[in-house]
């Protein structure tokens, strides 16, 4: 597409107990920005995870987060070792991000 | 025979919707402001009663009953692991479920008393707030000792504990309670935490109904045990609080109340605290007992009797 | 001259914070919970009231009136299919939806009786729990005959319309008022359900208007006929609701509570019945045309006019 | 000495809570319910006690104290932009703060005074309600005035100011109150305005105990200049107030309640207006002095101080 | 990427009544895990759904759901005929699943 | 993927109080449908913004939106401008939309 910047679209969910330990993870990285999707249920390895279960309380986050390729790389060495102590989700794809136009 | 309270009433509405289906819901946000509530107005009206008596005249009484309190997960482990052949995780969890209280069961005792028009000690609250933290340090040294896996995080589970939301509030509540006692302005804050007491615990209870109903088949599951254990366990601990009661000089109320306090168990403090020290143990299954099983039996049949057992104490020629 | 409610101000409020663009906003949970104490309440309040009455007495002539009242929703569809011009599946909703009733109306039905210090069966509100049914089974019934398409569902309507909130409530506060009173433990669960109703009423009343409202826009849009239906028919559903409660021999408060009860309509329990078994039906006419004309009509002029009808009834001498 | 009021200590316990990390947390749904309900019952309170006036009479006085209320956003401005160093939208934002008033602030000035069974004006709560105008108004001219980017919106900030939930309730609070008053049908609603008051405003008060605890960072990052001026501006605005009360006469307890207007601060109001108005301020920082230190300087020594302030003008013989 | 995976993302947004019945038909597939976001408002062939909207009650639900790429053909096969029923919207796309270091 | 139509997805994050410019610019350009979701938080060039937060009340929106190639481009250049003026992130995709069997 005409006026965008290739970028790498992070999806990440993980239980809202590490929420905490990825911002850290993604500040130490300086990204310049990302999501983030609370209340969040779904079943994965540890089983289902309702949050509205007022009682079991286990809540997921979603972070949706966009940067460019070099930084990806480098983001994604960090996330690897830390997403097999999380568990979850981390999916990578291909995004445009789109930019408005210099002169305003 | 003891009438039944019509509060109660509430908990099989609850279930009942459950178990038809109904569409009825409670907002969450309504659930937890209702407990916020429940704790603080349970302590509230326990540091108003305390403020009668001398503060250090209690607290060895007080402090006997809380480290004796550490006896009821010592003694339902054993009985969840070689009878009930639960995991370490399992028996330990469920035991410091026991171990530890139900704010809920105790409004119920109190709304009994209350009809009754019978006095009891206003620092069972107090008691009440400080019996979760043997009973949850016991059940999780049984659930982890000698297991390997990951270590027990033990600063934040004594972090949990100490600040975790029911003990706080019932703490909190007890003090403003006690100074409000003390400097006699107790007034213009009972309209709310004392008179709307019985109508918010309709609704808690009715919510408490809904929740035990979504939480039976885990309970059905795992069949016959888990329904005698939640049943006679409370009964035996109830046995022994009443007899604690009688011999620390308690009045028949108190001694029935702390009789409920060592029979009830928690379904919202011990489930935090365990999801944090022993995070391989099986929620679904302490809850389900828990909140499925000992909890409606206490609040229809428990409290009836454990009123009983205080009555046939005192009634002991010493 | 009667004097206006000051409570009903609360809905005059909402409704201008509305136009005005306030950004005034009644939490989503707030007025969940509101709706949740008000159903209770007035069953609560209906089942005490009940417990002074033989149940068998009472039964009849209930169970006459809430057939009868299947005649409203027979006698709006052909108004609004024939004169109205709507389809059959708008027609036959809204005509669900005038058939059912509104307990925030009965609400302030109510409130003007206390006002005026006036007596009204208690049981009037086991009338109102049950008028649900058979107005909701014809509205389908009229929507859906002959209509091609989907079949309807009518296991999930019955299953929605007999365990809906509204319904089971209502009845669960009608069962345990009814108990309270004959046990004679009404008193601590009274300073939350009797005492705190006018207050919650007030804060509903407010959200109401807001809703009322967001809904002008799609009732001006069908114009004058949906004004004029809106306010007609429950002026004729409230001579009949009020013929019959002579008839029947109600006591004059209860004349006109039965014509608010006919003269009503739903605009919560009847959008959930409708959305299933009617699905192609659009909600935002017949909300409108409930929430939008009639509710507010009913609140302001149609109380105390059912008022007059009942009084008027009262004086032909028999 | 006065004795500290009981509902303060939930303040404190909030603020405990968030410094020691306990999990208590307030649902949003409950925090917003509360601040309506606060609102609502102020206004009507004050609403319901100026029926006993003459609204002609009433008027002169209450206008005349909201313009002269202009002149605190006018005297803070030069000492913060000056004195502190904060930018032009910072010095002028925190300033309409300042001008502003806390509704619960003014609630603690209100129990302070029940307690001690004192009388005070009625329409103390139509000049809280007015007072934000003036101040909003002022602090976005001195924030906007000769700087360049983007033009300030007034129609949108005047819509803000004035359909606000804050200005827009305490109206519907004092017009509903008035009208109750003079029709004499207070007595239903005030089992839930009256009665409850206090025990909401505990609720609250623990609320805005944890908030403060969240905003304590901000504060001390800012350094002891924000700390000084939170404690000393309030006090000179708290005799300024004082000082106008007693010169319009006012009852001892009205002149008190005007020095606590004047000296309280808004974190409600004034952030939604300063979003519109002055979006290039930092909201963190008038919050933070707003409410992490004058908010509670004001509740523990400033209400007590202002009732000495206003004894003290009314012991000076005219 | 490095260290990545190349699987499909699913994205489905439906009516929250026919979460029971999507929740069924994934389960039957044996995925190994899903993302549930409730609460979810939009525009469709049914007009605007709006979540809070007290009266009309009309949410939405987001199911996010990423699986090996035979997997996804066979829950393709399955989604085609009950998104047809549901309405609503159902997105594929490629992406790459970030997985821990085999030794951690 | 068989049987899926090739489009584009758009996603947009901004901060609430744009939500109503934004919905407008959609449907001035006659999208068949968007999903909403509110309640989002996140960081960006505006530092971060926290729903939770009850006195800051910062809400981010997250839309969705899948659209045709030809369509996308037209949103595009229209998004464009817009997003200078909102700030926020708009990613463009691509992806493919599953639809139902033309018999059903
Ligand atoms: N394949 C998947 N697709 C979508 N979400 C997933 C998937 N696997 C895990 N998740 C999400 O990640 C959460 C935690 O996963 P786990 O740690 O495996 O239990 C789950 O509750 C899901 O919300
Ligand atoms: N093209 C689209 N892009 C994004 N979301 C969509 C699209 N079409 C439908 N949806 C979502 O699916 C929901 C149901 O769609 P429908 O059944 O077509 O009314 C809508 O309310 C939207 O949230
Ligand atoms: N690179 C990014 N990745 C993900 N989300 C972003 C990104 N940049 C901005 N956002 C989102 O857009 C919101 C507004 O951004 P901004 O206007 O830059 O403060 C932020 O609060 C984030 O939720
Ligand atoms: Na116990
Ligand atoms: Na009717
Ligand atoms: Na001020």
């Amino acid at each position: 597409m005409n006026n965008t910047i290739a970028m790498k679209r992070f999806e990440i969910v993980i239980g809202i107990e590490q929420l905490d330990q990825l911002m850290e993870l993604i500040e130490r990285n300086e990204t310049r920005g990302y999501t983030v999707i609370k209340n969040v249920g779904g079943y994965g390895s540890r089983g289902v995870r309702d949050p509205d279960d007022v009682l079991l309380e286990q809540e997921n986050v979603m972070v949706v987060l966009a940067c460019k390729e070099d930084q990806a790389q480098k983001l994604l060495n960090e996330l690897r070792p830390a997403m097999k102590k999380f568990g979850g989700m981390c999916l990578v794809s291909d995004c445009n991000w789109v930019e408005g136009p210099i002169v305003s | 025979m003891t009438t039944i309270q019509p509060v109660v009433l509430f908990f099989v509405f609850g279930v009942l919707a459950g178990v038809i289906k109904s569409d009825l819901k409670i907002p969450e946000a309504l659930y937890k402001s209702l407990s916020l509530f429940l704790l603080i107005a349970i302590g509230f009206k326990g540091g108003v009663s305390m403020a009668k008596y001398e503060i250090m005249e209690v607290l060895p009484i007080a402090v006997s009953m809380v480290v004796l309190a550490a006896l009821i997960p010592l003694t339902a482990y054993p009985i969840l692991r070689f009878l009930g052949k639960f995991t370490q995780a399992d028996a330990g969890a469920i035991s410091a479920h026991y171990g530890s209280v139900s704010a809920v069961t105790f409004a119920v005792g109190v709304a009994f008393l209350a009809a009754k028009d019978e006095y009891s000690e206003g620092y069972m609250v107090l008691i009440m707030a400080l019996m979760e933290i043997p009973a949850l340090v016991t059940g999780t040294i049984l659930a982890r000792a000698g297991a390997g896996g990951e270590k027990t995080k033990w600063g934040k589970l004594m972090h949990e504990i100490l600040t975790g939301t029911s003990l706080y509030l019932l703490i909190a509540g007890v003090i403003i309670g006690y100074y409000a006692g003390v400097v006699k302005l107790v007034s213009p804050l009972d309209k709310m935490f004392m008179d709307l007491f019985m109508g918010v615990l309709a609704f808690f209870l009715l919510e408490m109904g809904l929740l035990a109903a979504s939480r039976l088949k885990a309970v059905i599951d795992k069949g016959i045990f888990i329904i005698a254990f939640g049943i006679l366990f409370p009964l035996t601990a109830g046995v022994f609080g009443a007899y604690l009661g009688w011999i620390f000089g308690l009045s028949e109320g108190g001694t029935m109340l702390l009789a409920v306090l060592y029979a009830s168990c928690s379904y919202i403090a011990a489930p935090a605290a365990m999801r944090i020290a022993v995070p391989d143990a099986d929620p679904a299954l302490s809850i389900g007992a828990s909140l499925g099983v000992t909890f409606p039996f206490n609040i229809f049949v428990g409290v009836p009797i454990y009123w009983e057992m205080a009555h046939w104490f005192h009634g002991i020629p010493v």
